[in-house]
């Protein structure tokens, strides 16, 4: 008899992703909610949603969820968090939200040590509003408002979040990964379950970078997409665990 | 209970505490620092009691909507240039039905301005400030005791209309000490359960708390249910006070601080044997429209006296319509009118229309 | 070696190919008819019960696939 | 460059254009807005700029008119040009009673359930193929509502692609115009059989 | 210069550059992308340019800040919740009497909302939004070519008042391409002058840019000072649209698209013969008031319609008193109403109040 | 005859400060305005003071001042600068306005590589609202908002910005100093002119971080304000030269 | 505890009260304010909440009223307590014509320049050091002020400084009350002579 | 060893006591009267024409003092 081994988690709902042929999101979402399925917290969870490509993602999660303002998903987070410790609480966010207007929020939950999890995903422009320079946008790259490529002089440098998180001193689990194979994919979704384990043992604050394809607005293919992160975008955005001190008994 | 002196700023933590408020966040601000300090240390004895400084007023307000989509009475205050950082946030709350309740100590502006007491900030907290075309509840004290009261008020309206309520001080309100005593506290844990909260999908379908709609239908249809929620309250819970409004020819109207002074004034006048009382709107948001308007069926001439250039004016020009002549008496920017002040000015405008004899 | 097969839900699928690069065997390829969003959905090359099928149902392509429209059988 | 079939130009007209991100729809509308424009009309040109959400359909609204146009909005359009189903079935109702839809019958499975309807079915795709390239579609598509409708002319529709893709060089100007002529050729040929 | 048929957020970016403006800094936000994208590619090829993709609508407008004190003519732009965020920094634009052009493309609200236009934001434009009782003037384009007259007036209003202006629009005439034809670019160099620019001290003594006022004196002052300027603004910059109200016995007043609309509605009911025609503000601040008021000699019976819940329709009220019926038409969220439906409105109620014949 | 060998700088109006016996602001005034008149720049300079203690530092120095809200002073000042690169802009800024509300603007202005010179002042509280915790009041220390000792599971920890500067790719020069002995104060007074050297050369951002004395809110003598710094404060936030990439040729 | 030299209690009386930031100024306002409320009169307590800048004085006004008050702020009070010169500089003028100004002589060394009000002069540092610390000097100066102006009984003056210093102890209790007496005594001697 | 001497401006010093901390001398001493501002201000122990003063003129003192109080002279 043939055997079912692959199929769509628990915690994502019958719904079609509404995103792009072959975008990073679906892919994160997916892993997210098997790592949701495999912890057993589907029912204590409550997911913060981005202003972004994301912004739909309520219609995935099967978990409750609260929206928040563009860049503010780390305050609300904390708001729910500290209301309800024994939820489990993740954001959802995209470059522009986490680390442009968001920064400050970022940056001040992550050295509170809040015990959250979030999902940072970078896809190195701003996808939802059709294509903008994000902070994380390479040099070089054309968008919409690069249309001759970042410039540093004019349009200042990447911006490396998770390097200024790792110094923060309530964070306490920050790594980089990409979904652009099947073994990054994997790796990501190991990185996920352990930025929720830290929020599930109260060790503190947890972060997982994903370095995301955007096609559409990088105007290649998606297997192009792909490539594009594995020889260019880690360049910038070395992959890797970036501070992990769970085993430090923090 | 006894009464206490007490600072206006911590009256307003004290009542919150005692309303079931069990969330605060906030950054300081001058003059409303000693609220988040109250809070600070009053929330440090409660178990179920968060206390935040935020990082900015921005991340507070958005750290209350949080809080309060789990169920928890929240609450965050500042004072003018931090009410205008929350204003997208308000929004969102008001958009999202949540409750929560903002308190703003306003001082002098635009800008970083002063940090005298002022009524500056009418239009922004009767009109929404934020984007979107919401409303929230306006409640503007003029008294310590009164600060207990509509404090707690705040958290009920609150909760029972799911909107973010406004409670509109100034520097005055909040720095002032007097006599205040306060009602027994309110055990959060038996408020009324709310059953739209996050909590957990355990044995129920998913909650959502979003305010998109993408679908303009949708998005309208949502528009018309809060407009008949905010026709609700405004049928519902209009407030004022008269003061010496019977038999008087001639009304002062006037809210919080410049309300207290232009009751001085009035008793002033009223000594020197002139017929004018005080028309005091409790609510700013709903205005006290139609009460206001059945006040000109003896009285002809209003005088409004704000501590700015005239704001609270448009919601009694579009109350009394032509059915009075409205006169108008402000002090923007902290400078505070004296009793005397205003009694000279009801004198003057009495004369002129021969309203004295 | 193990044997497997995948089936592609062919609305699920928005033609993005990753499944095709991921497959070690080869084993997927884009049709050229539309589905009714406009793509063309990726084709998976062999019959479920054929004994000469590469497939091994290492599941490497529905890992991948951003649409969660594949699924894969062992057997 | 007039044909038989040609209505007069009526006093206002709104369109609807709506398919595929990639069928080259915005550009349609803005082909037809130009050449409006470039025939002294009163034109709009509004695109449905999405749901800031990615995925399904474009569309845009053309209105043509001999006076200022007061809503670009067209509830009830006088045209619909539809290059895939779910464009059908989301648009059909809309269009005006004795409206006019252009179907591209390439992609398009259904038939239009309304009976009060003037229903144009043209293989946009395989005609643009046919031409080299099915890229060329919407160019067909056009040539061929211009002819039906009259809203402007294929002259000026041609001056307009031209200058559009002036930067593209003349081989693409000889292509686009001669889709633009294949897709009103076609249209007489419907009418007149 | 030769028609062009261009996006509306392309043609005030566009209209910005001609007019001078040489400092653009903004965030992205739908249905506006197209200005920061536009003004990006725009003054890349301007030596004397700078544009700015900001971390947020916040930073945006404290550069935009920064930069006018200089003199430079500088923008920003946004939408609705992107504007909550920059009311801070508008308020203090305003304290600073800096010069300053907010483009605010409106969507569907509170919240999040939806990208769809709406004029849900005509009391945040109107009443300052943010603290502290500033005005800002505000203007309403409703079509191409007013994008263009008014986004360069704009600036000329901003620098010769010192003070922070609105352009006030929405996604439809953000995203509309209709052809538009514009003046010569202005030379920034052959501006006035500014004599009160930050530009280093030497040969003169050192000048300070600031809305701080500790002293209330001093603020009651600046505040009156303000008051003046509003004032004047008032008296001279009101500006309005009649269109076809020569005879009307029944007048519609709506801004900006609404106003499109109700013109088409308008068009329709002067056909079936009712007397009936458009009053279009054009400056929303300051108001039209006295020419609305006039208006009411010969028009008793004003609709107003907006989409939004009724905002200028208070304008309206204090404007004409009870010297005509105001009735309301609205819709919220983005659903565009048609000219039919209006027209409807219009017929109805002159069926009601017997104007119909 | 004797020689006056140690006066006001040029670069200080004739006002004497509002500030707290002991402050540590006065001292940074008196430092920023030497080196504005030792590199020759006071009539091209323009200041941005904040809100904070120090919110009426336009009294002081005499150049051209353009005031900021809470928080923004390097956005209004990347206005200035961008708007006429020809002028020296610093801002003088708070922990609380530079780490705390300005926490985005502080790090993308960075990391942009502004060409502005920013003078930060850590005193461990927000001074000019009555002495409320700051992000980088110590753990333990009481505030009027931390009564009971700042504690990391509800305050947070420490916030190291200067650290995360060093991570931004935009900033050329970050160090650390402090004004609690002369030694310490020509240090100080060093960085500061380097800082502004920075921008005079075009080559990016560069901030000094001060820490500085709060006698009136951390309820110490003056002198026992600079033994705090001295003994404790360098323990969260060592001394030293943070980033100086001035000799890579950037 | 009342003496021949205590005025009746007047109807409203506004209080201003300043000095340095160390002399205990807000604490003799909070303590007249205290009192008045014990004796169930209407108060209220305005600190000059300041210029959100350090340096400078301190000072609040108290108002104590039979009646509900209206204004907390006191543009013409009734009394001035000035503990140091620039209080004196600043507060002088405004004080209600035939009003009182309570002076610090220890550290006023100017005379008030107005003649329609009168001043009381007192010795608060010298005679609260003479009691063992001259931190007692605000103590002395408020036995001074009530005994002279009769706002409210000495007696609540001492019960309301027992409670607020409550957790001080006995000792300090002891030092506050005979300060408080000193001053009134002060007064009376003043009087009587 | 170069001799020098200071002076302070007793309306500017505000007694913070830091140059007294400075001073490597010990050459100055917080005064017992008030200044019109209410401080206690530093008063230099040394007079500026003796001898035997040990005042170097080092500047220490005025390098720490906040309020640019201490005018320091050489000779
Ligand atoms: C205050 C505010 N500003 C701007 C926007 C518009 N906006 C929505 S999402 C977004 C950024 C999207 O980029 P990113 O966060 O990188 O997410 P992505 O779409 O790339 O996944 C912006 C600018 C908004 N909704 N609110
Ligand atoms: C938007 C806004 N929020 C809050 C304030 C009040 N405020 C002024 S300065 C300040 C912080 C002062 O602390 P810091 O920046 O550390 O400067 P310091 O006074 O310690 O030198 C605050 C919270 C304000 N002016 N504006
Ligand atoms: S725009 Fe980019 S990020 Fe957004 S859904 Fe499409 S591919 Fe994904
Ligand atoms: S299961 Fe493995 S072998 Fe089979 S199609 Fe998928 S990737 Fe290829
Ligand atoms: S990865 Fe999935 S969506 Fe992409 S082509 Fe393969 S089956 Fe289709
Ligand atoms: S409060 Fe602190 S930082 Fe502010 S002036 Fe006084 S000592 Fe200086
Ligand atoms: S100059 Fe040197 S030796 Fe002289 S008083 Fe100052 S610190 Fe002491
Ligand atoms: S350092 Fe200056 S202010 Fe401090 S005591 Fe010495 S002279 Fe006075
Ligand atoms: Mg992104
Ligand atoms: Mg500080």
């Amino acid at each position: 008899m043939a055997k079912q081994i692959f199929k769509r988690p628990e915690a994502l709902k019958d719904a079609i992703f509404h995103y792009c042929p072959g975008c990073g999101h679906s892919i994160i979402h997916r892993l997210t909610a098997e790592v949701i399925d495999e912890l057993g917290i589907r029912e204590r969870t409550v997911g913060v949603p981005p202003a972004g490509c994301a912004v739909l993602a309520y219609n995935y999660f099967d978990v409750d969820m609260g929206e928040a303002p563009h860049g503010r998903a780390l305050a609300v987070a904390t708001g729910i968090k500290r209301a309800r410790p024994d939820l489990i609480v993740f954001t959802y966010q995209g470059d522009g939200d986490i680390a442009a207007i968001g920064t400050a929020e970022t940056i001040h939950a992550a050295n509170r040590g809040e015990r959250l999890t979030a999902i940072f995903v970078n896809n190195g422009v701003y996808g939802m509003t059709g294509g903008q320079m994000a902070p994380t946008t390479l040099i070089g790259q054309t968008t919409t408002t690069t249309q001759r490529g970042r410039a540093p002089l004019r349009d200042g440098y990447p911006l490396d979040l998770s390097q200024m998180l790792g110094v923060a001193a309530g964070s306490v689990y920050v790594a980089r990964t990409s979904v652009t194979s099947p073994k990054s994919i994997l790796k990501t979704k190991k990185a996920i379950k352990k930025a929720f384990q830290v929020q599930m043992n109260d060790l503190g604050f947890a972060l997982v970078e994903i370095l995301s394809q955007c096609p559409t607005n990088w105007k290649l293919s998606s297997v192009d997409s792909c490539k594009r992160i594995e020889e260019e975008v880690v360049k910038s955005y070395p992959l890797g665990v970036i501070k992990d001190t769970t085993g430090k008994g923090h | 209970m006894a009464k206490q002196l007490m600072r206006g700023s911590h009256v307003i933590g004290e009542a919150a505490t005692r309303a079931g408020c069990r969330f605060y966040a906030g950054y300081p601000i001058t003059p409303q620092n000693e609220i988040p300090e109250y809070m600070s240390e009053r929330f440090a004895d409660l178990e179920d009691a968060t206390f935040i400084q935020a990082e900015s007023e921005l991340a507070a307000i958005n750290m209350v909507m949080g809080a309060s989509m789990t169920g928890v009475r929240a609450m965050t205050s500042s004072s003018s240039p931090g009410i205008s950082l929350k204003l997208e946030g308000i929004s969102y709350i008001a958009g999202m039905e949540l409750p929560a309740v903002i308190v703003n100590i306003m001082r002098g502006g635009p800008g970083l301005g002063n940090i005298a007491p002022s009524q500056q900030d009418y239009f922004q907290a009767t009109r929404g400030g934020g984007h979107g075309g919401y409303r929230t509840i306006v409640l503007a004290p003029h008294s310590g005791q009164e600060l207990v009261t509509l404090t707690m008020k705040a958290f009920d309206l609150a909760d029972s209309y799911r909107t973010p309520v406004i409670l509109l001080g100034d520097g005055l309100m909040g720095q002032m000490m007097e006599p205040v005593s306060f009602p027994d506290p309110i055990d959060p844990s038996k408020l009324p359960k709310k059953d739209w909260v996050l909590n957990g999908t355990k044995g129920r379908d998913t909650r959502l708390i979003a305010s998109l709609h993408l679908d303009p239908v949708e998005m309208e249809q949502f528009n018309w249910k809060l407009a008949r929620k905010y026709a609700a309250i405004s049928e519902r819970e209009a407030q004022h006070e008269s003061y010496l409004l019977d038999g008087a020819r001639f009304a002062v109207v006037a809210f919080g601080t410049a309300a207290r002074i232009a009751k001085g004034a009035v008793n002033r006048a009223r000594e020197a044997g002139l017929e004018v009382g005080l028309f005091r709107p409790v609510t700013l948001w709903p205005f006290p429209e139609k009460e206001l308007r059945a006040l000109t069926r003896t009285v002809k001439h209003i005088l409004v006296f704000e501590m700015n250039l005239g704001q609270m004016l448009e919601d009694v020009k579009i109350s009394v319509g032509e059915q009075a002549s409205v006169h108008f008496h402000g002090r923007p920017g902290g400078v505070i009118s004296t009793p005397h002040e205003v009694e000279n000015v009801i004198k003057k405008l009495m004369y002129k229309y021969e309203l004295d004899k | 070696m193990k044997k497997g097969f995948i089936r592609i839900d062919k609305e699920l699928c928005k033609g993005c190919g990753l499944c095709i690069a991921a497959c070690p065997k080869g084993q997927i390829k884009i049709g050229n008819k539309l589905n009714i969003k406009g793509y063309h959905p990726a084709e998976y090359t062999e019959k479920e019960k054929s004994k000469k099928r590469k497939c091994t149902g290492c599941a490497l392509c529905a890992i991948t696939c951003p649409d969660i429209a594949i699924e894969v059988f062992h057997g | 460059m007039t044909s038989k079939t040609q209505k007069t130009t009526i006093a206002k007209a709104k369109t609807i254009f709506s398919g595929f991100g990639g069928q080259g729809v915005l550009m349609m509308g803005y082909v037809l807005a130009t050449s409006g424009m470039n025939e002294n009309k009163h034109v709009t040109y509004l695109p449905s700029y999405g749901a800031e959400v990615r995925g399904g359909t474009a569309n845009c609204t053309v209105t043509v008119s001999d006076e200022p146009i007061a809503s670009p909005v067209a509830s009830f359009p006088d045209s619909a040009v539809l290059m895939n189903t779910p464009s059908l079935i989301r648009f059909e109702g809309g269009v005006k009673s004795g409206g006019t839809v252009f179907l591209n019958s390439d992609l398009v499975d259904v038939r239009p359930k309304r009976r009060d309807i003037e229903v144009v079915s043209i293989p946009v795709n395989s005609i643009a193929g046919r031409l080299g390239s099915t890229r060329g579609a919407n160019m067909v598509m056009i040539g061929a509502l211009v002819q039906q409708t009259g809203l402007v002319s294929l002259k000026s529709v041609i001056q307009s692609v031209k200058s559009i893709f002036q930067k593209k060089g003349s081989k693409v100007h000889k292509m686009n115009t001669l889709a633009i002529k294949e897709g009103a050729a076609f249209v007489d040929a419907l009418s007149g059989s």
